[in-house]
């Protein structure tokens, strides 16, 4: 793999860019491997990344039925924090924070990981109770997230309107310095191009069709649009479409897949430097290197694979920042889009093995799914790689729906007396 | 916004004054209280999630109230038919197939013929 | 004067009625109706402005809402400043000031032109391969440098004083756009007798009637008929004709959202006018006449200032009388552009030469070029431009290269052909297919009720577009349920049959070269950006999308897309279609937020409910707490205490005399049935046929998972009448979960649900003289502790009124809940207050309420419980009862985690030092030396300075926390430990004798 | 308690008056309300208790002169009697099953009259409010921007427009804004 660097880049500058290769081959598909990881978004791709560079497993193969990076992993809002509340969730998004630290220098790949800050406005005393449990609870565990007073908000953020008079008034808000945004295509790019530098195949538009398994149950590979493919391990991360390959081994998962919507405002001259989230108001909002306000709407209420959604969950979002920010309703949406999220009953995902022996499963991070990119990566390859759950992922199996063990962080913040 | 068809109200209305109310037809075990923890996994937990036609509950919340079974293509957002509570599934058979013809936003995402 | 490039004669516009403007601090003169575009080009104005990257001066490119450069900063005063706005789209208003914008120090000299001679480093892509050493240097150096130059326009910063307006309405036939198509589809629809909407983005109707200069319909020049027919058509009662409208989003079932521009175009709006209006449509048909869009032709340095799009040069020239310069060259692929040269020269400005990279185009053009005297250079194109800040020479070549030659012009028209507008129809998730001939993608498969008709439609001829929009207006009329009787009939006559068309490079931006040759002009993507992406291996649209941001500006790629697709393809060697498109999504063009939002802002953002006493409340001084939508008294503070003595104060006088407190905003439900006790067994856990009438009970709902939901008192009024109360947010998720088990999963039985929240007003009179103060209010009441003891319920009369007058506690002192009509709330309350004042009581809020029921360990679902809490957890098991076969969460309360050992369950906690108020939310654990990550036992969920306990008070949740009583645990805080006793949760009166009064 | 005043009655909105020529906007007089949950077997009985017959059609409504029976689900009406008569117990005597709940106070009423009237309320309501699909006599519960309301036209340019208490200010409020835009 040829390494990138301001040097390489002032070379080719000299002779037009004739010099770069692909990112990453584009083999056709070897009869066996190793391991399949089927989706090529972050976390598929990161998987397949992990497995070599790890765990020393090269003979994988990453498929994608359409192309890259197309998933959520290119639709979503590159936000990244770890102020979590349950253990088990700090656990995986932490060791994601500090994988991200890195994630440049380690791929070779800038995916502009930026800890600009995410601060959570508090809005009421209900949310200043809540704040306050994850912040404790992130200090004990080593995480940084601190309470700032409106005042201390206004100039981390200075567009906020922190008046009393506004119907939702700001009493405070949780800042994690650490958080910030990355580069989301820049993420699947510089894992397949990585992954692909260890030898592992990336083969796009290849979609599966069928699960097949032997006599015992047990994995032996997957039928696709370009023939079957032997594998001697498989492992899911397709995000919204898990249920759909899940039924193809026959197993029934707690997931649903919603339509999750976004926006993006036309680019502007940098006025925000942060990113912002309210949950009492609905929204969440950062501006990108273009100068986009990136924007993040709420899931549409039913089941759908269309990635498409409704002006009203829009409108509400938007209703929402004109109320944080009244200057902004002169501002100007330039495109709008959904994805295709997986939710689980308690918000928090599922990574494990399967009743299929064989079978991996990473699902169910529903707008979360982003900021776990490279540490759900490294779990999932060590769970494939090694057969059993890493103690960092150990809480996130699907056994938990069956004892009631469950990470429920929704209803951490639950609704006000 | 989808518009929403209520067989209560015999009209279509703005999905605004419905609320989703998840899968339809997974009735609560009358003997819930002695099924397995896997039963009631089954019952509370899991879903086909299809990516097809789905049977899922909706409440007219903001019009007459009412509970009712809808039929729709999770891929064109396209409702098949709608239906009061308490009917039984209908066969879908008579009703035009629309998934397999129904062109999707996302395979146009990329690839057009 | 209003500009040297107006030429006398040509045009729609009155010379006598003139508008001035200013732009970049100069002043200039426009006639009323001209765009912004239209004027400075007027003026001879094109450097408008800077690209994104590069900093390359840029011009007007073309005269719609397609236009990628032109983007300009227009305000009316301070406040009302719009960044980004399109000059081809705002209409001149007198006084309105225009600035250009990304550039520094000035338009003509800007510093960051600079980046233009480092674009060889810029390439497509390059910082995914730098800036990553040091590793910290990326946030705090590069992306603050990268940042900087980031944005076109600059953001608002006041809060915007417009108002906007929203309306949903409903069609039979919902026509999008209103050229020949449009208006003929409309009129058909119309005359059938359906109800129906037309829109277009344009100020009036017309579409490319408005450039056209040589079609007749029905006689009459087509223009005037489309003005004519416009009239006709807005006459109509069964037609709303918008203009200024624009659709920007075609939605599910028929639904397209449309934004009409009001003030925007006016010197002096009304006052009561909203700036724009959201139209929010649903329509049985929607036919979408909405055009097509010319092309650009992309060769070396096409972006200067006076290379514009043919047809743009035509509109200017026909419909605002202003010539793009005095000496026009043409550059096409396509016969179109033949006729911006025509009306040029017919208007007597000079055109030197029409360059065309066709061996053969169009005949009848050719005739006319030849009989104008235009030189025509057929298998010719233009290789290069000069000029710095505005198009001076072409460099002309025979294909192939031969024969070079330098012309001088001062404006360039170009067209590489028309690509169909098929934005809307792919929004609506319709399929398009690749017609190889005309190479164009047009309309293929529908996904949703719709038509498209006309060029959008990819019909080029005007006698077959008029016959395909009469019958699509007629068919969707009928459709739709019309039944009107009227044909209509039209015949058009256009003045040259069109031919041509090419996309992707133009000669001389080949493969092999390096030149500039933009496509996407407002993003610097040229050429061989596309090729050195598919090189780097993005081999799919949307990766070449991605890597180059080709398509990714605010204009969205209306002009780049088709020829990004094209050098793609050809880089790939792949087929267009093969290829395929990068998806449509809404807003067709970009739409302020102020319009989506409309209405809602401050007290339309969201409603802020209040009680019945909220006046007496707000008149006492009381400080409010938001919960849910509720504003809430939270506590009474007399002058000069603060929030801590307030709460001290009335917490004080409660227990020492009375309170009187507000509790309207608990929610209540009207339980009502022969079933009702039924239902309630299967909806709460405790049992409730033994409950007698008149008596209360309190009550713990589950989901089935076996979690708690909600909580409350209800009383039992009737056989079959319960009066159920919730907490104050759970109040509509309760119903819902309650109507949710009635009506799908217990049908059969007899009973009704109602929210009576609002229907009541609640006054709870708290404390030792709680009796003594309602006494001689009440009527037909006995308030004895033996008539109406704890926990019960009487209905009667208060001040005259009808009340339901609860016995009851949640602060464990004798008390009372007075419900009454909410119409009477106050007065009740007032007269309640007379009598409780001079005894020495008070009012009290939410927090002192808190305090009291902390003092006394009542939990409160929501704060003490998150939804993760069993009822054993919660330490309520006493209310669940364990002879019931059946209620929702019997079986999930039995899973194994939720049984076994070690569960987190609500204790109280006493800090060593009783001075110390632990902060709620503050975690526990066992061993404060452990190291990060510490093992944390639970959360504070409840803490107060308690002045009747005299010290502080805490409720947690702690693992295994009813085992733990005695036991000495750790709250860790960031600036100390702080050590604390695990206790039960009764903190003042552990007897509970005071609640017998 | 004899000599205690009989407390006085404040209704939301008391003394506003407001909307534009097109719409204008008139906070109606307090009323007497039922909600009324009965079986189709039941109607009939309750229809004679009540001197107002209840209408079995989705949609629609009955009126005598003061009093209007709102069809607003399968079994359920609101019953609206203007004089403030007592419904409660109109509808026990009847003997039928049933639940009436009396919710005279959770409501209250808007009088949105004027040619624009259905354009000021299509400012926040979905529902398609044309003369051919909502009559005069039409009724529906539906939604206003973010408030549930119960709208009952009561002439060609009048509704009713009832909504819950608390929400009366927001109601108000977005509907001054569509009566002004209903103006121009």
């Amino acid at each position: 793999m040829r390494k990138y660097s301001v040097f390489a880049v002032a070379r080719e500058a000299l002779r037009g860019h004739k010099g770069w290769g692909p990112h990453w081959a584009s083999p056709e598909p070897r009869p066996h491997y190793d391991v399949i990881i089927i989706g090529g978004g972050g976390h598929g791709l990161g998987a397949a990344y992990y497995l070599a560079k790890e765990h020393g497993i090269t003979n994988v193969a990453v498929l994608e039925k359409g192309w890259i990076g197309g998933g959520n992993t290119g639709r979503n809002t590159t936000i990244i924090r770890s102020n979590y509340l349950y253990e088990e969730s700090m656990d995986i998004y932490e060791h994601s924070l500090k994988l991200w630290e890195n994630l440049s220098q380690d791929l070779n790949y800038n995916v502009m990981y930026s800890p600009r800050g995410v601060m959570m406005l508090s809005h009421n005393i209900h949310d200043q109770q809540s704040f306050k449990r994850h912040i404790n609870a992130n200090r004990l565990y080593g995480i940084d997230n601190d309470w700032l007073t409106p005042e201390q908000a206004k100039a981390y953020c200075p567009p906020l309107d922190i008046a009393k008079t506004a119907r939702y008034p700001i009493n405070g808000a949780a800042l994690q310095r650490r958080g910030g945004t990355a580069r989301h295509d820049a993420v699947a790019w510089g894992y397949a191009r990585a992954a692909s530098d260890r030898g592992v195949h990336i083969i796009q538009n290849c979609e599966v069709t069928g699960i097949r398994r032997d006599e015992t149950g047990r994995v032996t590979g997957v039928d696709t649009n370009r023939g079957f493919i032997g594998a001697k391990k498989v492992g899911i991360s397709a995000a919204g479409h898990s249920s759909v390959l899940m039924q193809m081994a026959d197993v029934r998962v707690p997931l649903q897949s919603q339509p999750l919507q976004a926006l993006v405002s036309e680019p502007l001259k940098p006025i925000f430097p942060c990113v912002v989230m309210s949950n009492s108001v609905h929204a969440y909002i950062s501006q990108s290197d273009k100068g986009e306000f990136v924007i993040g709407a709420g899931t549409d209420q039913y089941n759908s694979y269309s990635q498409t959604g409704g002006l009203q969950i829009i409108t509400h979002t938007l209703d929402a920042i004109c109320e944080l920010f009244p200057m902004f309703r002169r501002v100007k949406m330039m495109r709008q889009w959904g994805g295709i999220v997986d939710v689980t009953q308690d918000r928090s995902p599922i990574q494990g093995v399967t009743p299929v022996p064989g079978l991996y499963l990473n699902a169910g991070w529903g707008t979360g799914g982003f900021k776990a990119t490279p540490g759900s990566a490294n779990l999932f390859a060590h769970l494939i790689a090694r057969g059993e759950p890493h103690r960092l992922a150990a809480g996130l199996t699907l056994e938990r729906f069956r004892t009631g063990r469950l990470i429920d962080e929704a209803a951490a913040a639950a609704v006000a007396h | 916004m989808l518009l929403i068809y209520c067989p209560y109200c015999e009209e279509e209305r703005s999905e605004l004054e419905f609320r989703n109310g998840g899968d339809a037809h997974i009735a609560r075990p009358t003997n819930i209280a002695e099924i397995s923890d896997e039963e009631f996994e089954a019952y509370f937990f899991l879903r086909d999630n299809p990516k097809g036609v789905i049977f899922e509950r909706w409440r007219h919340i903001h019009g007459c109230g009412r509970f009712f079974n809808a039929a729709r293509d999770t891929v064109s957002d396209r409702f098949l038919t709608t239906y009061k509570a308490g009917e039984p599934k209908p066969n879908l058979d008579a009703a035009p197939e629309t998934s397999a013809t129904v062109e999707t936003y996302e395979a146009l995402e990329g690839a057009a013929q | 004067m209003s500009g040297v490039n107006r030429i006398s004669g040509a045009g729609r516009l009155t010379p006598a009625r003139t508008a001035r403007f200013s732009f970049d601090g100069r002043t200039l003169t426009a006639l009323e109706g001209d765009t912004v575009a239209s004027a400075l080009i007027a003026n001879d104005i094109h450097l408008v402005g800077r690209s994104f990257k590069y900093h390359r001066p840029r011009g007007i490119l073309s005269a719609g809402a397609e236009e990628p450069n032109a983007l300009l900063d227009v305000s009316r005063d301070a406040a009302r400043r719009q960044p980004n706005v399109r000059a081809t789209v705002q209409e001149v208003f007198d006084g309105m000031k225009v600035a250009s914008q990304n550039r520094w120090p000035s338009l003509a000299f800007d510093v960051g032109g600079f980046n233009d001679l480092l674009s060889p480093f810029f390439a497509a892509g390059f910082y995914y391969k730098t800036f990553m050493w040091p590793k910290a240097a990326w946030h705090a150096l590069y992306e603050p440098f990268i940042r900087r130059a980031a944005g076109l326009g600059v953001a608002p910063t006041e809060p915007d004083p417009d108002h906007y307006a929203s309306r949903y309405a409903h069609c039979d036939v919902l026509v999008v756009g209103a050229g020949v198509a449009g208006l003929a589809a409309a009129l058909a629809a119309a005359k059938a007798g359906a109800k129906v909407i037309l829109c277009d983005e344009q100020p009036d109707v017309g579409g490319a009637l408005r450039y056209d200069s040589g079609t007749t319909i029905d006689g009459k020049p087509g223009y005037d008929w489309a003005q004519a027919t416009g009239q006709a058509l807005a006459a109509m009662d069964n037609v709303t004709l918008l203009t200024r409208t624009t659709a920007f989003g075609y939605y599910n079932h028929n639904f397209v959202g449309l934004v009409e521009r009001v003030t925007d175009h006016l010197a002096a709006p009304d006052k009561a006018l909203p700036r724009e209006r959201l139209w929010q449509v649903r329509a049985k048909k929607v036919v979408l006449a909405n055009g097509a869009i010319e092309r650009h032709m992309v060769f070396a340095n096409n972006d200067r200032p006076g290379i514009l799009l043919a047809s743009a040069g035509r509109t200017f020239l026909n419909h605002f009388g202003v010539a793009v310069g005095k000496k026009v060259g043409v550059y096409t692929a396509h016969d179109s552009a033949y006729e911006a040269a025509f009306d040029l020269r017919k208007a007597g400005v000079a055109v030197p030469v029409i360059v065309d990279c066709r061996e053969r185009p169009g005949e009848a053009v050719l005739e006319k070029a030849r009989e104008l005297g235009i030189e025509v250079l057929k298998g010719h194109s233009v290789v290069n431009t000069t000029g710095k800040l505005r198009i001076a020479s072409i460099t002309v070549a025979r294909n192939g290269g031969s024969g070079a030659r330098k012309i001088a012009v001062d404006a360039l028209l170009v067209s590489a052909g028309w690509t169909p507008s098929v934005h809307l129809f792919s929004q609506s998730r319709g399929k398009v297919k690749f017609d190889a001939e005309t190479e164009r993608f047009l309309p293929g498969t529908y996904a949703q009720d719709c038509l498209s008709i006309g060029a959008c439609n990819g019909t080029d001829d005007l006698q077959a577009t008029i016959d395909e929009a009469l019958a699509a207006g007629e068919l969707a009329a009928r459709a739709a349920g019309a039944e009107g009787g009227a044909q209509v009939a039209l015949t058009g006559q256009n003045a040259f049959d069109w031919t041509g068309g090419m996309i992707g490079a133009a000669e001389g931006a080949g493969p092999d070269t390096t030149v500039k040759a933009f496509i996407d002009f407002q993003h610097d993507v040229c050429a061989k950006d596309i090729r050195l992406a598919v090189r780097e291996g993005m081999h799919s649209v949307e990766h070449i999308k991605r890597f180059t941001t080709n398509g990714m500006a605010s204009d969205q790629g209306k002009l780049s897309n088709m020829h990004g697709l094209a050098i793609a393809a050809e880089a790939l060697g792949k087929g267009i279609p093969e290829v395929g498109l990068t998806t449509f999504r809404q807003p067709y063009t970009p739409i302020t937020f102020g319009a989506i939002v409309n209405h809602s802002r401050g007290s339309l953002f969201d409603p802020a409910r209040k009680t019945p006493m909220h006046s007496w409340e707000e008149a006492q001084g009381a400080e409010f707490e938001d919960v849910g939508n509720w504003k809430r008294a939270w506590f009474y503070p007399k002058a000069g205490e603060s929030m801590h003595d307030a709460v001290a104060r009335e917490c004080k006088t409660v227990r020492d005399v009375a309170g009187v407190f507000d509790a309207s905003t608990l929610g209540k439900i009207e339980v009502v049935g022969p079933d009702a006790a039924q239902f309630l067994n299967l909806m709460y856990t405790n049992a409730w046929d033994n409950l007698k009438p008149g008596r209360c009970r309190y009550g713990i709902m589950l989901r089935d998972d076996g979690f708690v939901y909600d909580d409350g008192v209800v009383g039992r009024l009737a056989e079959d009448r319960f009066h159920v109360t919730t907490t104050t947010g759970g109040a509509p998720r309760v119903l819902q979960h309650m109507e949710d088990y009635l009506q799908t999963e217990f049908p059969h039985l007899k009973v009704w649900l109602t929210s009576t929240t609002e229907q009541w007003a609640v006054i709870a009179v708290q404390g030792p003289k709680a009796r003594e103060i309602i006494a001689p209010l009440v009527e037909g009441i006995d308030l004895s502790n033996e008539a109406l003891p704890h926990m019960s319920v009487a209905e009667g009369k208060i001040c005259g009124v009808p009340t339901r007058l609860f016995r009851m506690s949640f602060t464990g002192e004798l008390g009372f809940e007075v419900n009454v009509p909410a119409d009477y709330g106050q007065a009740v309350w007032e007269a309640i207050w007379a009598r409780a004042e001079p005894m020495g009581a008070c009012a009290y809020g939410t927090e002192t309420m808190h305090v009291l029921r902390a003092e006394k360990g009542y939990i409160i679902v929501g704060q003490d419980t998150d939804g993760t809490l069993t009822p054993h957890d919660a330490g309520v098991s006493w209310a669940v009862s364990k002879k019931k076969p059946d209620f929702v969460g019997i079986r999930g309360l039995k899973r194994p985690d939720l049984v076994k050992d070690g569960r987190k369950q609500l204790v109280g906690l006493l800090t060593k030092d009783p001075k110390v108020v632990l902060e709620e939310g503050a975690q526990i654990v066992a061993d404060p030396n452990e190291p990060k990550p510490m093992t944390m036992l639970g959360h504070v969920t409840s803490s107060y300075w308690s002045s009747n306990c005299g010290r502080s008070i805490a409720m947690a949740v702690v693992a295994g926390g009813q085992a733990r009583l005695g036991q000495t645990l750790y709250v860790p805080m960031a600036d100390r430990t702080v050590a604390v006793e695990v206790s039960d949760m009764v903190f003042f009166d552990k007897e509970g004798g005071r609640l017998h009064g | 308690m004899a000599d205690q005043a009989i407390a006085t009655r404040k209704v939301p909105l008391a003394g506003l008056r407001g909307g534009s020529h097109a719409a204008v906007l008139t906070p109606a007089a307090p009323a007497a309300r039922i909600a009324l949950r009965a079986g189709k077997d039941a109607v009939p009985a309750l229809s004679a208790a009540l001197g107002v017959t209840l209408p079995t059609r989705p949609k629609t409504s009955a009126s005598t002169a003061k009093r209007h029976a709102l069809w607003l689900g399968p079994d359920e009406w609101l019953v609206i009697d203007e004089d403030g008569a007592e419904l409660m117990g109109a509808a026990a005597s009847s003997g039928a099953l049933h639940s009436a709940v009396d919710v005279s106070h959770r409501n209250m009423a808007i009088i949105v009259s004027g040619p624009g009237a259905e354009v000021a309320i299509n400012s926040g309501c979905p529902q398609d409010l044309s003369l051919g699909l909502f009559p005069v006599g039409a009724c529906s519960r539906t939604i206003f921007g973010k408030a549930e309301i119960v709208l009952l036209r009561t002439a060609e340019d009048t509704f009713r427009l009832e909504c819950w208490r608390s929400f009366a200010p927001f109601v108000f409020g977005l509907l001054s804004e569509g009566a002004e835009d209903a103006a121009h």
